[in-house]
């Protein structure tokens, strides 16, 4: 290997330990909050409120007096959820309909799926976030159904580019010629083979999908009380930003954690899977 | 807008940008609900016959003077001299007898028009006089009287109400954008005189910080209605801004189904009374803003009576309650409309009664659209939370078939006998209907809301209380 | 050129023909008697009939699409039930407003972007370019109301050099025009500047190891002058992609940035008519925003191939 | 031992004023050296090729020589070029790109991706001549057209006005000639400029250059691996090992008198005429034994090849020649066979293009036959092994293999057939997926024959030992071995259920040619062992001549020409077939040439 094969694969090696890092705090704050949490986050207690930090509270209180780094554990969860249920909507749905149309021997099927998919691409997540609150009342299940099939596209798009690209190398020709049938290649050849460029799209999604979240509480669509998430807290701490700038400080410095987190894991992981930078010669 | 307000110096501005939360779909309150368009025309494009100031008293206003029969059936009004619409067409007995007669009509959908059903007849023995009879005698009609539903139109301009505007008021709509800005050009040719400011203009924020925003950049220099109370303190330099509490007709209340459901049963709503702490709910919720009342009765009214202390913060008793009632942990559905106060509020109530051992679910609706539907016309709800705005709405709310849901029957005969008897009977009569509410546990009464005002310091003539359902602005003036 | 032209331009009728029948679908579903919110609380089943029949809202949905579409084809979006006026000067007011400012936000985030990616990229091993690259990342992870937010206290409430908020057309006056847009443009331009960096860095990387830009050096160019020459305009190729998805997503995405300054685009429009239930408007601007990315995604196309001559050739 | 290899190598005899002189020029990384103090000179008009296995730091040398170093390595030592001042390795980049395109200049190896695919043709070579103000911007694009012309490219005129992508590689590759050209340079360096080309394209070029630096006295550095093309471009080669030049001379005195062991042994390797005792090709192991010198008597014993023809034919005898099985109906049967792709139109011109990529094709093969098929590329090669095994539907026309017919047959009798008949294919690194294990790999055909788990383990370990692979390779992946390696495990791929066809579609095109000898070896042996049918598939003549018995030619989808393989090599009756034998360059005949 090269220096400058080495250089990058560095590199990529720090994008990746930051972004586990990061995403490793957000994950490691949910399930903690399974457990134990120092105070309970719907509890009010009007005497302690609007505190900044202290020994008590290390991140403060809110304006009922609740713990704000209780807020911020409980949180992580439902940015979890919302990029993990969006992410899988998303690739469970556009991966077997990007591989499809990418294995079909008819024309037509995947012209019909890429045609579905540029129809769905032209409804934007927050489009259909808006529309979906409208219809299923604004909350983070509607959000993120919206996000996760607003992302169907880009899932489809990456998995019927790797397939062709598979398809058309000699060892799906030697494994044709090996006599296996479209099933066992599609598990065996294909997806392994495109398992790269889904995960790095799957944490870029994942982040965008942390980033609409927010956006979505922001305008009052996303997650709902009495649930803790840092949308809201971003959203609700906005009358306090000159009084109590921490309140937005610490909900805002998450999401950008996990956005980051998030984008060099992708990072990383596309350096890693790059073929460019293995060994080719 | 204020936007060049540098250049003039001493020079007085003429012009006033007013900031508003709620913003009218269109100008035709005769077949839009909401409380927006009548907060944006009363009094300053239409005007009835009376008017309810500052303090919640009946004032005249198209009606120079009226006569009340004996039988409190027959009420004279004398219109005033030289009124003029808008569109150049006199007033005369006439365009009020074609209005009210309106109101009951197929014209008016507005489900306010019921407030004129008691309307018997309408009678003009001159151009400048107007008898109204009434089907029994009302206390409460006249109030009624100096709301939307009193409008007086011109017969010519009731084409496209929902565009234009015609009335005889001091101000006249110069320009409508939907969802942004309502611009009033004064009249030169008011009756009452020119008012003070040559334009006025309404500007719509739904977004409260973003309002305040604005009020400090200098955008706007009147908030009319601070839904972020936290930010109150922000405007606490006299010489540059004043901040302005008065009170309004809104009862915060928290709703319960009386009718159906957990809360059908007295001891389960009075667990949730004694469990609520309204000064902790207010402190927290609301920045310490507001009135607490206890009942359904604003004390601008004359027949209010302070209350909070029939169901005082008790947690224990509160406990025992729902123990006794068997309801401990059994989950309830809690709406909550998406409104700043109404969401403020939630995550407190919600503290509070959990603490108590109750079990309240929320979900956020969407308001009008869903809240309405559901909550309100379908009573699809165990608990709920809305700000009733209207004035003297005590019977409303409370009234039979709403979505209350509460037992009419146990006031319907207290309340008639109120109503038609005379002033003194009507005011006793009352606070013994608001009293029989309260102790019936048919609701929560939170706080009374505040009329919270930001404005530029050199602004006079603000209406401190927001008691009627308009927001006049022809006393406005630059000090 | 004319063939390629027209098949797409089918396509692209045949996919925005979907669309609205789509739309119209998921405007059944929506929740909320329409009638009954505009006629507020107190409304009685009679009003709320009468209003239904007055707008057909009683007839079989599929006269009530084919209304909805020739008069769209005409340009004519439908009366609103909820402010009983025209839907099409609000649909095409908006649309300006928020076309003006996604456009402004997309030129300014390709001014900052193209400089700053390729610079990134030529110092790739060396502190400028890891500073531009780490400074990217960040910008991406900013929720960009939150830059909004901190740009109104900064610019607004503590220098007090532009409004927080609010609109002016271009006729009121340039001046107010521009102190008025600067905000919001700058807002959404610092979050795409920050993707678009990225997605610059990594074109111009990826053109800096083709062969070609070392032929161009051999025949006597300097590094620079190889990559300005050469590079560039292949760089633009997967950048103009990009641009063009993301000016997609913006013309939604605006919403946020257009709820925090209170302009009245497109997006507000679409969250005001939501909670109106004004189905009609609803329904127009969703479909004017779908129309509008479609026809975004076939320019690129075009584009495409105008700036790539390998493109036009059948593959 | 760089001092030792310079002087080893004094320049060439031809003692004229050095045009290039390198010393002890030596790159460097971070880390390592890549290329160790190396020095050398170039004389005007000289023609000096560099050899050597990839990866010996041949194109760093010559990056080096046009300051195109990457910026992560440090060249030391001096180079200097006649007619400039000073050392070429002590100036900035904005010097020495003054010197670049204007008095050396470059031509690159792969000719796809050379050029700027936005920019016409004519303004790329026009270009050179403006960045040095060497002519006016009018005249610039005119003698751009001239030497489009030069080169020899169809139409100068609308060549100017193409884009790269409408050119094929030989064209571009022309093009990229005419603007190493433009400026009269007076040192050309050619890095591999014909590896991606066909054979009869490559010896144009070829013909280009030389000519070119003749005419006019400019110098030449040469880079390749391939011997011939430098025995028959160069008068003077550098052997480059490991980052050192380890022997230099005369080309005549380094092939056939070879001093380093390293340059023994790749002359063996490539050496497709030479056999050992066994009848197997030398490699780099065996080399010891061969005889160099043979080379410079091969251009006084012409007849030699033959012998080997002759030879090879009866080492392939057994079955081949035996009468009672030429009576047999033959084991595959093609008559009338035609294949034309519908080109999906997605493009600006959208007319339906169709590609006849084969035409009435007709051949039979013999049980155990080694049936070779040669072409240029596209000439459908590989689209007819597709058809042969199924995995690609005809047009129309006749095939059997065995007895399935395959144009009729069922998709459960294509299956049978297919574990008669086995692939395998051109690129070693892309036809083995790379996330599978070894074991995974050549079991795939017995999983789909359903053989059981035990019984796969079995035949697996098997037959990877059949192919020289330790048991221990099996639960590696395909990233983990050397390319020759590779072609190993898709050999015993190809063999684990026991075909009685062996289908190679060019199997050693991608290899080096070391490695190249022992997979021609492995093959001869495995298709001996197992009395396999051959049907191999190549571009390159000297290949299919050592390996087969018969012979067809393709050209355009069309078969030209048939026959044994002496026959056919030594007695082409088709013209495309001769150009074809001409143009394929070996050692000895271009070592003849230049003797003759
Ligand atoms: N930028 C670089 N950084 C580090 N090592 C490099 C770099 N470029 C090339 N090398 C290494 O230097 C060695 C020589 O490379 P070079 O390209 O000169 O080989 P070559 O002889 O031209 O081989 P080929 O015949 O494959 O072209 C190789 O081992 C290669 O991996
Ligand atoms: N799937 C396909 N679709 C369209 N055209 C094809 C397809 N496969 C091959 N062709 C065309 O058919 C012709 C023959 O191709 P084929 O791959 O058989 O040639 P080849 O002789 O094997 O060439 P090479 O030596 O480059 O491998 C070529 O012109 C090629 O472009
Ligand atoms: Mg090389
Ligand atoms: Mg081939």
């Amino acid at each position: 290997m090269t220096t400058r094969l080495v250089a990058s694969r560095r590199r990529a090696d720090a994008s990746l330990v930051i972004g586990i890092v990061l995403i490793g705090i957000v994950i490691g704050m949910a399930l903690v909050s399974y457990l134990w949490t120092p105070y309970n986050p719907t509890q009010a207690m009007p005497a302690d409120r609007l505190q900044g930090m202290s020994a008590d509270h290390i991140f403060g209180t809110d304006r009922y007096g609740r713990d704000t780094f209780t807020w911020i554990m409980y949180g992580a969860r439902i940015t979890l959820l919302v990029g993990v249920v969006s992410v899988a909507i998303a690739a469970l749905i556009g991966v077997p309909l990007g591989v499809l149309a990418g294995m079909t021997p008819y024309g037509w099927l995947s012209g019909l799926i890429m045609r579905g998919n540029d129809l769905l691409l032209a409804f934007p997540a927050l489009l259909l976030a808006i529309v979906f609150s409208a219809v299923f009342g604004p909350g983070t299940g509607p959000a993120m159904v919206a996000l996760g099939i607003a992302s169907i596209p880009g899932f489809a798009r990456v998995a019927r580019s790797g397939t062709l690209q598979v398809m058309s190398t000699e060892y799906i020709m030697a494994a044709r010629a090996a006599n296996r049938r479209i099933g066992p290649i599609a598990v065996f050849h294909v997806l392994p083979n495109i398992a790269g460029m889904i995960i790095v799209q799957a944490s870029v999604a994942f982040a965008l999908a942390i980033l609409a979240e927010a956006g979505l509480s922001f305008l009052g669509l996303g997650t709902q009380p009495p649930t803790p998430s840092w949308g809201r807290m971003l959203q609700e701490s906005q009358q306090y930003l000159s009084s109590h700038p921490m309140l937005a400080l610490w909900p805002g410095l998450f999401i950008a954690a996990a956005v980051l987190g998030f984008n060099l894991l992708g990072d990383g992981l596309r350096d890693r899977f790059d073929p460019k930078l293995k060994g080719r010669d | 807008g204020a936007g060049n307000n540098g250049s003039g110096g001493e020079e007085k501005r003429t012009d006033m940008v007013v900031a508003h939360t709620a913003e009218p779909v269109n100008l035709d309150f005769t077949t839009t609900g909401g409380a927006a368009i009548p907060q944006a025309l009363m009094e300053n494009v239409y005007e009835s016959l009376v008017r309810i100031d500052q303090d919640g008293e009946l004032k005249p206003a198209l009606a120079e003077s009226w006569d009340v029969s004996e039988d409190r059936k027959t009420y004279t009004f004398h219109l005033q001299h030289g009124v003029t619409f808008s569109n150049g067409d006199e007033l005369t007995s006439a365009d009020v007898k074609f209005s009210y007669e309106r109101v009951n009509s197929d014209a008016w959908t507005n489900g306010l028009k019921a407030k004129m059903a008691v309307i018997d007849s309408i009678d003009t023995p001159d151009d400048a006089t107007v008898e109204i009879t009434l089907t029994d005698p009302s206390n409460g009609w006249l109030y009624d009287l100096a709301s939307a539903v009193g409008a007086v139109f011109s017969e010519d301009a009731v084409d496209d109400l929902a565009n234009k505007a015609v009335g005889t008021g001091p101000y006249e709509v110069q320009s409508f954008t939907r969802g942004q800005e309502i611009v009033y050009a004064a009249r030169e040719d008011y009756w009452g005189g020119q008012p003070n400011l040559e334009t006025v203009t309404f500007k719509y924020y739904k977004d409260p910080v973003a309002a305040v925003n604005a009020v400090k950049s200098g955008e706007v220099d009147v908030l009319a209605s601070l839904q972020a109370p936290e930010l109150a303190g922000d405007f606490e330099s006299p010489d540059d801004y004043q901040v302005v509490e008065g009170t309004t007709n809104g009862e915060v209340v928290l709703s319960m189904n009386n009718a159906e459901g957990i809360f059908a049963d007295k001891k389960a709503r009075e667990a949730v009374l004694y469990a609520i702490d309204e000064q902790a709910i207010l402190d927290t919720a609301w920045g310490g803003y507001g009135t607490l009342i206890g009942g359904m009765v604003p004390p601008t009214a004359p027949y209010y009576e302070d209350l909070t202390d029939v169901y005082p913060h008790d947690v224990d008793k509160a406990r025992e309650l729902v123990k006794e009632a068997g309801i401990e942990g059994e989950s309830f559905t809690y709406t909550v409309p998406n409104l700043p106060y109404a969401t403020a509020v939630a995550d407190i109530v919600v503290s509070q009664l959990e603490e108590a051992g109750l079990k309240p679910k929320i979900e956020t609706q969407e308001f009008p659209a869903v809240w309405l539907e559901k909550t309100f016309t379908n009573h699809d709800y165990d608990m709920s939370v809305i700000n009733h705005v209207e004035a003297n709405d005590m019977l409303t709310v409370f009234g039979d078939g709403y979505y209350t849901g509460y037992d009419y029957s146990q006031i319907e005969d207290a309340a008639k006998k109120a109503d038609t008897g005379t002033e003194e009977e009507y005011v006793s009569g009352m606070k013994d209907v608001a009293r029989t509410i309260t102790e019936d546990a048919a609701a929560g009464f939170l706080f009374l809301f505040p009329n919270l005002i930001v404005a530029d310091a050199k602004v006079e003539g603000l209406p401190e209380n927001f008691v009627s359902d308009s927001f006049p602005i022809a006393t406005l003036a630059w000090k | 050129m004319a063939g390629y032209l027209i098949r797409r331009l089918l396509q692209f009728a045949v996919t925005a023909a979907a669309a609205s029948v789509i739309v119209f679908l998921l405007m059944q579903v929506l929740p909320g008697n329409a009638a009954q919110v505009a006629l507020g609380t107190n409304a009685t089943p009679e009003a709320v009939a009468q209003l239904e029949r007055t707008y057909g809202l009683d007839r079989p949905l599929p006269v009530q699409y084919l209304d909805w579409i020739s008069g769209m084809l005409t340009g004519d979006f439908g009366t609103s039930y909820v402010t009983r006026a025209p839907i099409t000067p609000v649909i095409a007011d908006s649309i300006q407003v928020t076309l003006i400012i996604v456009i402004a936000s997309m030129a300014v985030a390709l001014l900052i972007a193209v400089p700053l990616g390729s610079l990134a990229a030529v110092f790739q091993k060396r502190t400028l370019g890891t500073a531009i690259s780490a400074a990217s990342q960040v910008g991406i992870a900013v929720p960009n109301f939150l830059a909004a937010i901190i740009l109104i206290m900064i610019f607004s409430l503590g220098l007090g050099w532009l409004p927080s908020s609010g609109w002016a057309a271009p006729i009121e006056g340039f001046g107010r025009f521009l102190a008025r847009l600067a905000l919001p443009v700058l807002a959404l331009a610092l979050v795409q500047a920050a993707i678009l960096t990225r997605y610059v860095r990594s074109a111009v990387l990826e053109v800096m190891r083709e062969d070609f830009l070392r032929t161009a050096r051999a025949k006597g160019l300097t590094k620079t002058q190889a990559l300005v020459r050469h590079g560039l305009r292949n760089a633009a190729i997967p950048v103009v992609t990009v641009a063009g998805i993301q000016l997609a997503t913006m013309l939604i995405g605006a919403v946020v940035i257009e709820q925090v300054f209170v302009i009245p685009g497109m997006g507000s429009e679409l969250v005001r008519a939501v909670a109106n239930r004004d189905l009609v408007t609803v329904q127009g601007i969703v479909m004017v925003l779908v129309v509008l990315v479609l026809l975004l995604n076939l320019i690129v196309d075009l584009l495409y191939t105008v700036l790539d001559p390998r493109v036009r050739r059948a593959a | 031992m760089p001092a030792h290899a310079s002087a080893a190598a004094p320049p060439a005899p031809v003692s004229k004023r050095s045009l290039l002189e390198v010393t002890d020029l030596s790159i460097t990384t971070a880390q390592t050296t890549l290329v160790h103090p190396t020095s050398f000179t170039i004389a005007p008009g000289e023609r000096v090729g560099l050899i050597g296995e990839s990866g010996s730091g041949k194109s760093l040398t010559a990056s080096a020589v046009m300051g195109l170093l990457p910026e992560e390595l440090t060249a030391t030592g001096s180079i200097t070029l006649a007619g400039t001042e000073g050392d070429l390795l002590e100036r900035s980049d904005r010097q020495i790109a003054r010197l670049r395109g204007l008095n050396m200049s470059m031509v690159f190896q792969e000719p796809m991706s050379a050029l700027n695919p936005l920019m016409r043709v004519g303004a790329q070579v026009a270009e050179v001549m403006r960045i040095h103000r060497t002519q006016s911007k009018t005249d610039a694009a005119r003698r751009a057209i001239d030497l489009l012309g030069l080169v020899q490219l169809p139409d100068p005129q609308a060549t100017a006005r193409a884009y790269p992508h409408q050119l094929s590689g030989g064209q571009r590759q022309r093009v990229m000639l005419a603007m190493a050209l433009a400026n009269d340079p007076q040192l050309l360096i050619c890095d591999e400029p014909t590896t991606a080309l066909d054979v009869t394209v490559q010896r144009q070029v070829l013909d280009l250059v030389l000519n070119a630096v003749t005419t006019s006295d400019t110098g030449l550095l040469f880079i390749t691996h391939d011997l011939a093309v430098v025995a028959r471009v160069c008068e003077k080669v550098m052997v480059m090992y490991h980052g050192e030049i380890v022997e230099a001379g005369a080309t005549e005195q380094i092939f056939t008198d070879p001093q380093h062991d390293y340059t023994r042994g790749l002359l063996a390797a490539s050496d497709l005429t030479a056999t050992d005792d066994d009848g197997r090709l030398f490699t780099i192991a065996t080399a010891r034994a061969y005889d160099a010198a043979r080379l410079s008597r091969a251009r006084f014993t012409p007849p030699e090849a033959q012998v080997t023809g002759e030879q090879q034919v009866a080492t392939a005898s057994g079955t081949a020649n035996d009468p009672g099985a030429q009576e047999q109906a033959p084991l595959i049967e093609i008559e009338g066979l035609h294949k034309t792709y519908q080109r999906t139109k997605s493009g600006l011109f959208s007319r339906a293009d169709t590609v006849d990529a084969l035409t009435d094709v007709t051949l039979s093969i013999r049980a155990g036959q080694r049936f070779g098929i040669v072409g240029e590329s596209g000439s459908g090669k590989s689209t007819l092994l597709r058809i042969l095994s199924g995995l690609e539907p005809l047009t129309s026309g006749y095939v059997r293999v065995g007895d399935c017919e395959i144009a009729s047959a069922s998709q459960a009798q294509l299956r049978a057939m297919r574990e008669e008949l086995q692939i395998v294919f051109q690129d070693p690194f892309a036809s083995l997926d790379p996330r599978m294990q070894v074991a995974d790999i050549v079991a795939e055909p017995l999983v789909a024959m359903g053989v059981p788990a035990a019984q796969r383990r079995e035949k697996v370990s098997e037959t990877l030992e059949a192919v020289g692979l330790d048991a221990c390779s099996r639960a590696r992946y395909p990233h983990q071995f050397s390319g020759g390696q590779r072609q190993r495990i898709s050999i015993a791929r190809a063999l684990v259920c026991r075909p009685r066809i062996l289908v190679a579609d060019e199997p050693v095109s991608a290899l080096d040619v070391s490695v190249r000898a022992q997979v021609l070896n492995l093959l001869t042996d495995l298709v001996e062992d197992y009395e396999l049918t051959l049907v191999f598939v190549s571009h390159d003549l000297g290949v299919v001549r050592h390996l087969c018995s018969d012979v067809v030619v393709m050209k355009d989808g069309r078969i030209v020409e048939s026959g044994d393989v002496a026959s056919i090599y030594d007695h082409p009756q088709h013209e495309y077939t001769a150009s074809l034998v001409a143009a394929t360059p070996t050692l000895a005949a271009a070592l003849d040439e230049r003797a003759g």
